[in-house]
């Protein structure tokens, strides 16, 4: 077998390579006197990291990343990620000196610029959610899930409604909706889907008492579709006494064609590594900022930023502050102020016709995905969707190929795969997001792509079955892996 | 009815976007939002008109020129986020596209560049905190911390945690926001009261290592009465003085978290950052959030995929260890970039820079008139100095120099001013700070 | 055929993807009154450039970038052409707004920092070549040539020697020597190498008479080796009344080990992109500073930077300036100034010994791969090479592999090829040269390659002939290239 | 004897260098080194001790911070290099390292990336002069347009050049460098006077466009007289410019050429700039430099080659059309990328921008007491000012107000000021430039 160039091949890890006395960064002289030495009851022995020179970490992580899919590098129509364009103006501006060289508590008046961005955000992302108040402290899609839902458990409390014990939820959510809830201390109630894809009215009717603490529904839902029935739950909702948590992590469907706060939502949050084009960067950071209406403004998670103005000149200061009731600090600062910026940037690139444009042609190339492949893939719920689509892979089931497999294949077509299996209420679901930033041609060559993984799944089903084939490594072991863990590099286990 | 805009971030055009609406048989994009209730659709956005990008440079340079870096000026601020040196290569390789704009690695065929890096991160991380085992995907330092908490209670089945008031404030926030609604008790009490405290009902105990106020505790203590009881000893561990400091794993912590944003990330406002997340290997299946694990292929090469997967919520769901998805996972690449690069002996050298520098200025400081170290014990990058002035008053006239001063801490010390020195700041800067606080005395 | 994931598949150039309307930048509104259109005789009917999006930009030419090799991603022991490791730090600090975003002609108040810099860069490079004066003016290696080969020319009009007409080049000498010397206006004479690859002294004694302007050697040479009879080379041409010029573009061999100034050149230039590790950008940018002794200093090209010290209070001040009798100016301002800051950083990571280390390393290097292939290899100068070996395939030849193909199939083993058929004075020339920033293992993977391919040659010849076989195209047809020149996209060219 | 420095940069450690040195049967490193004679092996180098990279940055930090960037404030100083918006995408692709750390793209097969690069910038460099073929291998715009007047003088066979005196004076001295050996006489002739000047002897005129002063010659005219003698005309034209102006190509020019630094490439206090060349088919064997050419592989694939390489010195040596070998191929990456994302539209107004705002200033200075502009007829985004007082001194009083004024051409003109207005320039730059020269005179 050919070997792959020395230093560049990925094959030998980072310990493998070490050789005492190889040097990866030149640390300063010391320039003071020497202090006495530390007690050695604190010092360490020994210290096993790698020993690397600089060169081979470039050419080392550099040959990595080439192992990669990526949006820059391949369609990445990964359902419910939103993996659209993100642009690099954004990244620029936030490794600005003036941004990511600032220290999180050095004074207002010493981040009087950082703050005023926070405070446009948050004003921003409250219009954009038709709500009253925003909090941007929180890190991810999930954590403003938690924030929201505690929020919710806070403001019963507050009335001395301390039996809402119960939150809904639809069985197509993701699953941080439950997790979320659960860590809030909610006990899960699971409320079906109808046939149509929408939250099935009557057994939400059924679960909301007294005991209802609220519902979390994601809109549009995980099945890409707009439930049509939305202002019907809220309004079920609320006469029970409960609240409605909006999962916000579609919202690439809505921006400008729906404010959440005047469906009747009462707290959300948004993802702005999906929506707002923050970089995934192979899992995160993202942002989940809190936005809600008036009643539930006082429990935000601390802080905010609040804008104060001298009654002599009319000239405002930025403070950060805690709301009245706040359910608490929820991150170690004020948010992922990196990824804040981006998102900044990105609402004043685009505009109010920016974002009705985003949204239209994110749905419109979902739904011309959704029609040229329904003749091919069945289509669980046959109607207009929203920014994805969800295939079921039950027809290429019956030739032997999976939903998985149809996926895997996908990844030799130079594409990366849809999400898979997700939402769970669909057989061998594929759901497929293609976003607002791809051409017509890649569309048409990934429905290509798909009718011809279709094609040979009654020709040459074995092709589709052991995909892929043309990727770095072929198909892993999993079970193996979570069986007998090998979490971390050990010397024995070099190759 | 929406105006069209032709946004250079999306390619098709009114008549290709004709094109695709023909093919689907509608007429305008508006008809497939007819789902949309009447009355709610195509609500107006107040939002300012959009900017160019030239205009956008503009407006945010602006911003950011009215924000003093931590880099214009001698600064002294830690506290929880700290200036160091970060090599130029580790934003050269991060800003990678292939690295910067995929996802979690779900299809590990086409991610193995994530995963790969994401098990040297685990190994190094594992290395640092002397622990058996480190995950890859917590937020932050606070938020780390608070999860081990959580996990703490689920591995011993107890509700009861002691959090040493040494412990970061913010951080005991964060606990207490995350426990609220577990009906977990969380005890703050004086940290030479922890082992004091211990009872058959705590979980577990929560230490800082070196502490909020850049004491080192006596971990080997704590650990042992942890055990004693049944009792878990989580730790918080600064990783960059893991460069010289006996790790937390060599005193038996059971798990050790940590703020990763020392190892190469910018203080950036306070985000993004990275929650480290390292413990026994006998507790992996409570950890929360995302591990990679190592494998093989169809033809027996070496890959890497995201493992124990049943412990998240994406399968678990309600009774997931967490409810973690997206994490900081550029940033578990920055701090890898960073540990290879800096190695063995450079992060050794870091750590020792910090501890000498840190212990001049306080030699220093301590001798000027009117100031004192209200802390006595070891200590490495951080300590408190009592001023003859309210820490405020005495920053004011700091910045009137051009010195970034430190954290205000006399709720707890008298007029106490928490200080940090690291390898970034020079013995002139340290001078310059010991002669404008004698000045200021 | 699989298509390559839509709007990344690099088979279409940008025209095919340009769609009308498709915009890639949003330009600002104007915002002062319009002025009366332009003569209608100077404005353009129709631009033919193409119209994409900003992703389509960004992924089609980060798609491409995966189709090179580089010194990030391969072992690129291109000989003559030191591909080291190019730090990152030196691009990092040359895009400081403060350097990157100057203008060359604002006032030297405000560009105090810049000239000092160059006034530095100039002294260190003197330093290291142990000349007297350096002009930065020069952007590459050829060029450098050029002005050094010019001001040879002035030197000797100024005296009114204006007899001598000829440049002594080596035969082994680098293309551009006699082309650089052919521009200055002189008759090029080869000097023969000997028996050991030194120049042939003999020879050289012939050519030395009053029509003798001078020679341009290189050391050490394209053969990789220290000319042993350095000192009397200078010393034959000076008794002529001839002046050395060397071309430094090897001097990473020579780094703290020999001083060309000392040595009896008079002039020389140095390849800041090769020596000083400033990135090769695919074919540049570089940088060819000169530098020369006392004689020459006087017609150095302008501009160079000298400090002026207020005899008042000794302060400096750094202004651009023309020597004397300068050949004049040889380039648009003052060099390639990024370049140059990257080089400067360079030098002052390394400092002295850093450079010795360099030089140190990229000798053993390249006779470790000497002493490791020789046997297998045939190798025309059986003596201690310098940063590079030169191989030829003789012995591969006989059995119908040549060069060129073994060098070819050097790419499927994951590294790219050595500089082929040059010097053009050693048959089937393989010239390999490794640098100091490679690891013992790359080098051993890289000679096991190499061993691997001349086995090849005998067991199975056709694999090496038609190599590469695993990149992204094969051998390409060169001849039809050349015979019928297609130069840009036409819209009938598409494919 | 040498002493050894373990630099982050050179991997092999001293151990390794002696097993290195053991196989091929060697002691030391300085053994490699015996054929440097005696007395001049291993010289001092008197260099200062080198820098951790922390210092290096803070070294260059400093060193950077005593210049003035041009966007720091306004600036209206062009003459050749110019200040236009940059999209952030140039910067991110051109920095990666397939692309930065990659030669000359001498194995095609594993350099298509290269290739395919120069050849949709040889194809965006025709269309922007409407010049038949483009080459992609000349340094700047000064040496570019050098090299054409010796290209046509191989043409013509003559050895007589016409330069229009409204050429950039640096552009002449360059074209008077080059041509010094090579029995070229070049006329410096006033621009109105230059047809009149053409002889059957004349191997080329060289006009700029816009000329240096701002203004836009009448290439028709020129052109026409050159050809009437069978010399050529050769123009080096601003390629922004070309997003409204008439291209030289259909002037009939034979070869132009051009500064690419405004396509997307920052003053950076004069380089690595990038020069464009471009001429009629007929003329390609004389060209000097690099050509990618389009082909196909042994499997019918397209793919791009160096070609036309018999005119180069690696293989002509001493009878090549140019000495170039290393050139600025990075820059034309940079500004193929700018091309693309800028494409017709965006080209066509960023110039209209340059054309509309300097006429505005234009305007309002023309109505300031005291100033006065000495130039008619058209122009782009450049023109010249006579002032009250001397330029140096007007510019001093600028820069009290942070402005950066325009070129000294009082050789030239009483006064003589040239001025630069681009699409960075805000209208509010421009009236406090106004205002500011107004309280000046
Ligand atoms: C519908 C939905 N909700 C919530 C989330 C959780 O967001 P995050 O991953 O940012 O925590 C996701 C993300 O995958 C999602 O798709
Ligand atoms: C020996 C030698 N001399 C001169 C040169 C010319 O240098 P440049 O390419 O920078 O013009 C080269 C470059 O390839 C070279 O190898």
């Amino acid at each position: 077998m050919l070997n792959k160039g020395g230093n560049r091949d990925t094959t030998r890890m980072l310990m493998d390579r070490s050789v005492s006395g190889r040097v990866g960064v030149i640390t300063p002289e010391l320039d003071v006197p020497a202090a006495p030495p530390l007690d050695a009851a604190y010092l360490r022995d020994s210290l096993p990291l790698p020993e690397v020179s600089e060169p081979e970490v470039v050419q080392y992580f550099t040959s990595l990343s080439q192992l990669n899919f990526s949006i820059d590098t391949h369609f990445y129509p990964l359902g419910s990620c939103t993996m659209k364009y993100n642009p690099k103006v954004n990244d620029e501006v936030a490794f600005l000196p003036g941004f990511a060289g600032i220290h999180p508590q050095q004074p207002a008046e010493q981040s009087q610029g950082a703050l005023e961005l926070l405070y446009r955000l948050q004003e921003f992302l409250t219009e954009v959610t038709g709500m009253s108040a925003t909090s941007l402290a929180t890190l991810a899609g999930a954590h403003g899930e938690l924030a929201g839902v505690l929020m919710m458990r806070a403001y019963h409390l507050a009335r001395g409604d301390s039996g809402r014990t119960k939150m809904g939820i639809p069985d197509s959510a993701h699953g941080t909706n439950p997790a979320s809830a659960a860590m809030a201390g909610f006990d899960v109630v699971t409320i079906p889907s109808d046939a149509d894809g929408n939250t099935d009215l009557a057994a939400l009717r059924e679960i909301a008492g007294d005991d209802l603490a609220g519902v979390m529904i994601t809109l549009p839902s995980t099945l890409g579709l707009f439930d049509s029935h939305i202002l019907e739950v809220c309004q079920v909702v609320h006469e029970c006494g409960g609240l409605v948590y909006g999962d916000g992590a579609n919202m690439n469907a809505l921006l400008g064609r729906a404010k959440l706060g005047e469906l009747g939502f009462d707290v959300c949050h948004l993802n702005l590594h999906k929506t707002f084009s923050t970089p995934h960067g192979g899992g995160g950071p993202g942002a989940g900022p809190v936005c809600c209406g008036e009643i539930l403004a006082p429990y935000l998670a601390a802080p905010v930023v609040e804008r104060v103005v001298d009654p002599g000149n009319g000239a405002g200061e930025f403070t950060l502050s805690e709301p009245a009731e706040s359910i608490g600090k929820i991150s170690g600062f004020h948010g992922n102020f990196g990824v804040l910026v981006r998102a900044y940037t990105y609402i004043r690139t685009l505009g109010a016709a920016g974002l009705q444009s985003i949204s239209g042609n994110a749905v419109l190339n979902a739904n011309y995905i959704m029609h040229a492949l329904k003749d091919i893939y069945a289509l669980p719920y046959d109607r207009t969707c929203m920014h994805e689509v969800v295939f079921s892979a039950d027809r290429q089931r019956e030739r032997g190929v999976s939903g998985l497999e149809v996926a895997k294949r996908l990844l030799d077509y130079g594409f990366h795969a849809p999400t898979m299996y997700f939402p769970l209420i669909v057989h061998e679901a594929l759901m497929i997001e293609p976003t607002e930033s791809e051409t017509k041609e890649t569309l048409d060559a990934f429905i290509d792509a798909l009718r011809a993984i279709d094609a040979e799944a009654t020709t040459e089903p074995e092709l589709v079955q052991h995909a892929p084939h043309s990727t770095p490594v072929s198909r892993l072991d999993e079970a193996t892996a979570a069986r007998r863990p090998v979490l971390r590099w050990e010397p024995a286990a070099a190759d | 009815m929406v105006t069209n805009f032709q946004s250079h971030y999306i390619p098709n055009t009114p008549a290709e976007q004709d094109d695709l609406l023909a093919a689907i048989g509608l007429r305008n994009i508006d008809e497939l939002f007819a789902d949309i209730p009447d009355g709610y659709r195509n609500p107006t956005l107040e939002l300012p008109a959009p900017l160019s990008e030239l205009e956008i440079q503009r407006e945010l340079n602006e911003l950011a020129a009215r924000n003093r870096p931590l880099a214009s000026g001698p600064s002294f601020l830690g506290a929880g986020s700290y200036h160091h040196f970060i090599p130029s290569i580790v934003k050269a390789i991060m800003t990678r596209g292939e690295f910067l704009t995929a996802y979690t690695p779900y299809q590990p065929e086409v991610s193995q560049g994530t995963l790969q890096v994401i098990f040297e991160f685990q190994t190094m991380i594992s290395a640092l905190y002397g622990m058996e085992v480190a995950n890859a995907g917590m937020y932050d330092g606070a938020t780390s911390v608070a999860e081990a908490v959580l996990m703490a209670c689920r591995v011993t089945r107890r509700q009861q945690v002691i959090v040493a008031d040494t412990v970061s404030p913010a951080y005991r926030q964060v606990i207490a926001t995350y426990c609220q609604a577990q009906g977990i008790t969380i005890d703050i009490t004086p940290a030479d009261q922890v082992t004091g405290a211990i009872t058959e009902a705590t979980a577990g105990i929560v230490a800082q290592y070196p502490n909020f106020y850049g004491s080192l505790e006596d971990l080997q203590a704590l650990g042992e009465a942890a055990h004693a009881d049944g009792a878990l000893l989580v730790v918080s561990a600064d990783p960059l003085a893991m460069g010289m400091l006996k790790p937390p794993g060599e005193f038996g912590a059971d798990i050790v978290t940590g703020e990763g944003q020392p190892l190469g990330i910018p203080p950036s406002f306070g985000g993004p950052y990275l929650g480290l997340f390292s413990c026994k290997q006998q507790y992996i299946r409570q950890m929360p959030s995302r591990l990679v694990g190592r494998t093989t292929d169809t033809e027996g090469r070496t890959g890497y995929v995201l493992t124990l997967q049943t412990r998240e919520q994406h399968i678990r769901r309600e009774r997931a260890t967490s409810n973690i998805c997206t994490n900081e996972a550029l940033y578990a690449l920055a701090s890898s970039i960073y540990l290879a690069a800096m190695g063995r002996n450079g992060l050794r050298q870091a750590a020792e820079l910090c501890y000498h520098k840190a212990h001049y200025a306080a030699a220093e400081i301590g001798k000027l008139d009117g100031y004192s170290l209200p802390q006595s014990g070891a200590f490495f990058q951080e300590f408190v100095v009592s001023c003859p002035q309210p820490p405020a008053e005495v920053n004011r006239r700091l910045m009137e120099r051009n010195i970034l001063g430190g954290l205000d801490v006399s709720d707890r010390f008298d007029n106490g001013m928490l200080l940090c020195v690291t390898e970034m700041n020079t013995r002139a800067e340290i001078d310059a700070l010991v002669s404008a606080l004698s000045e200021i005395a």
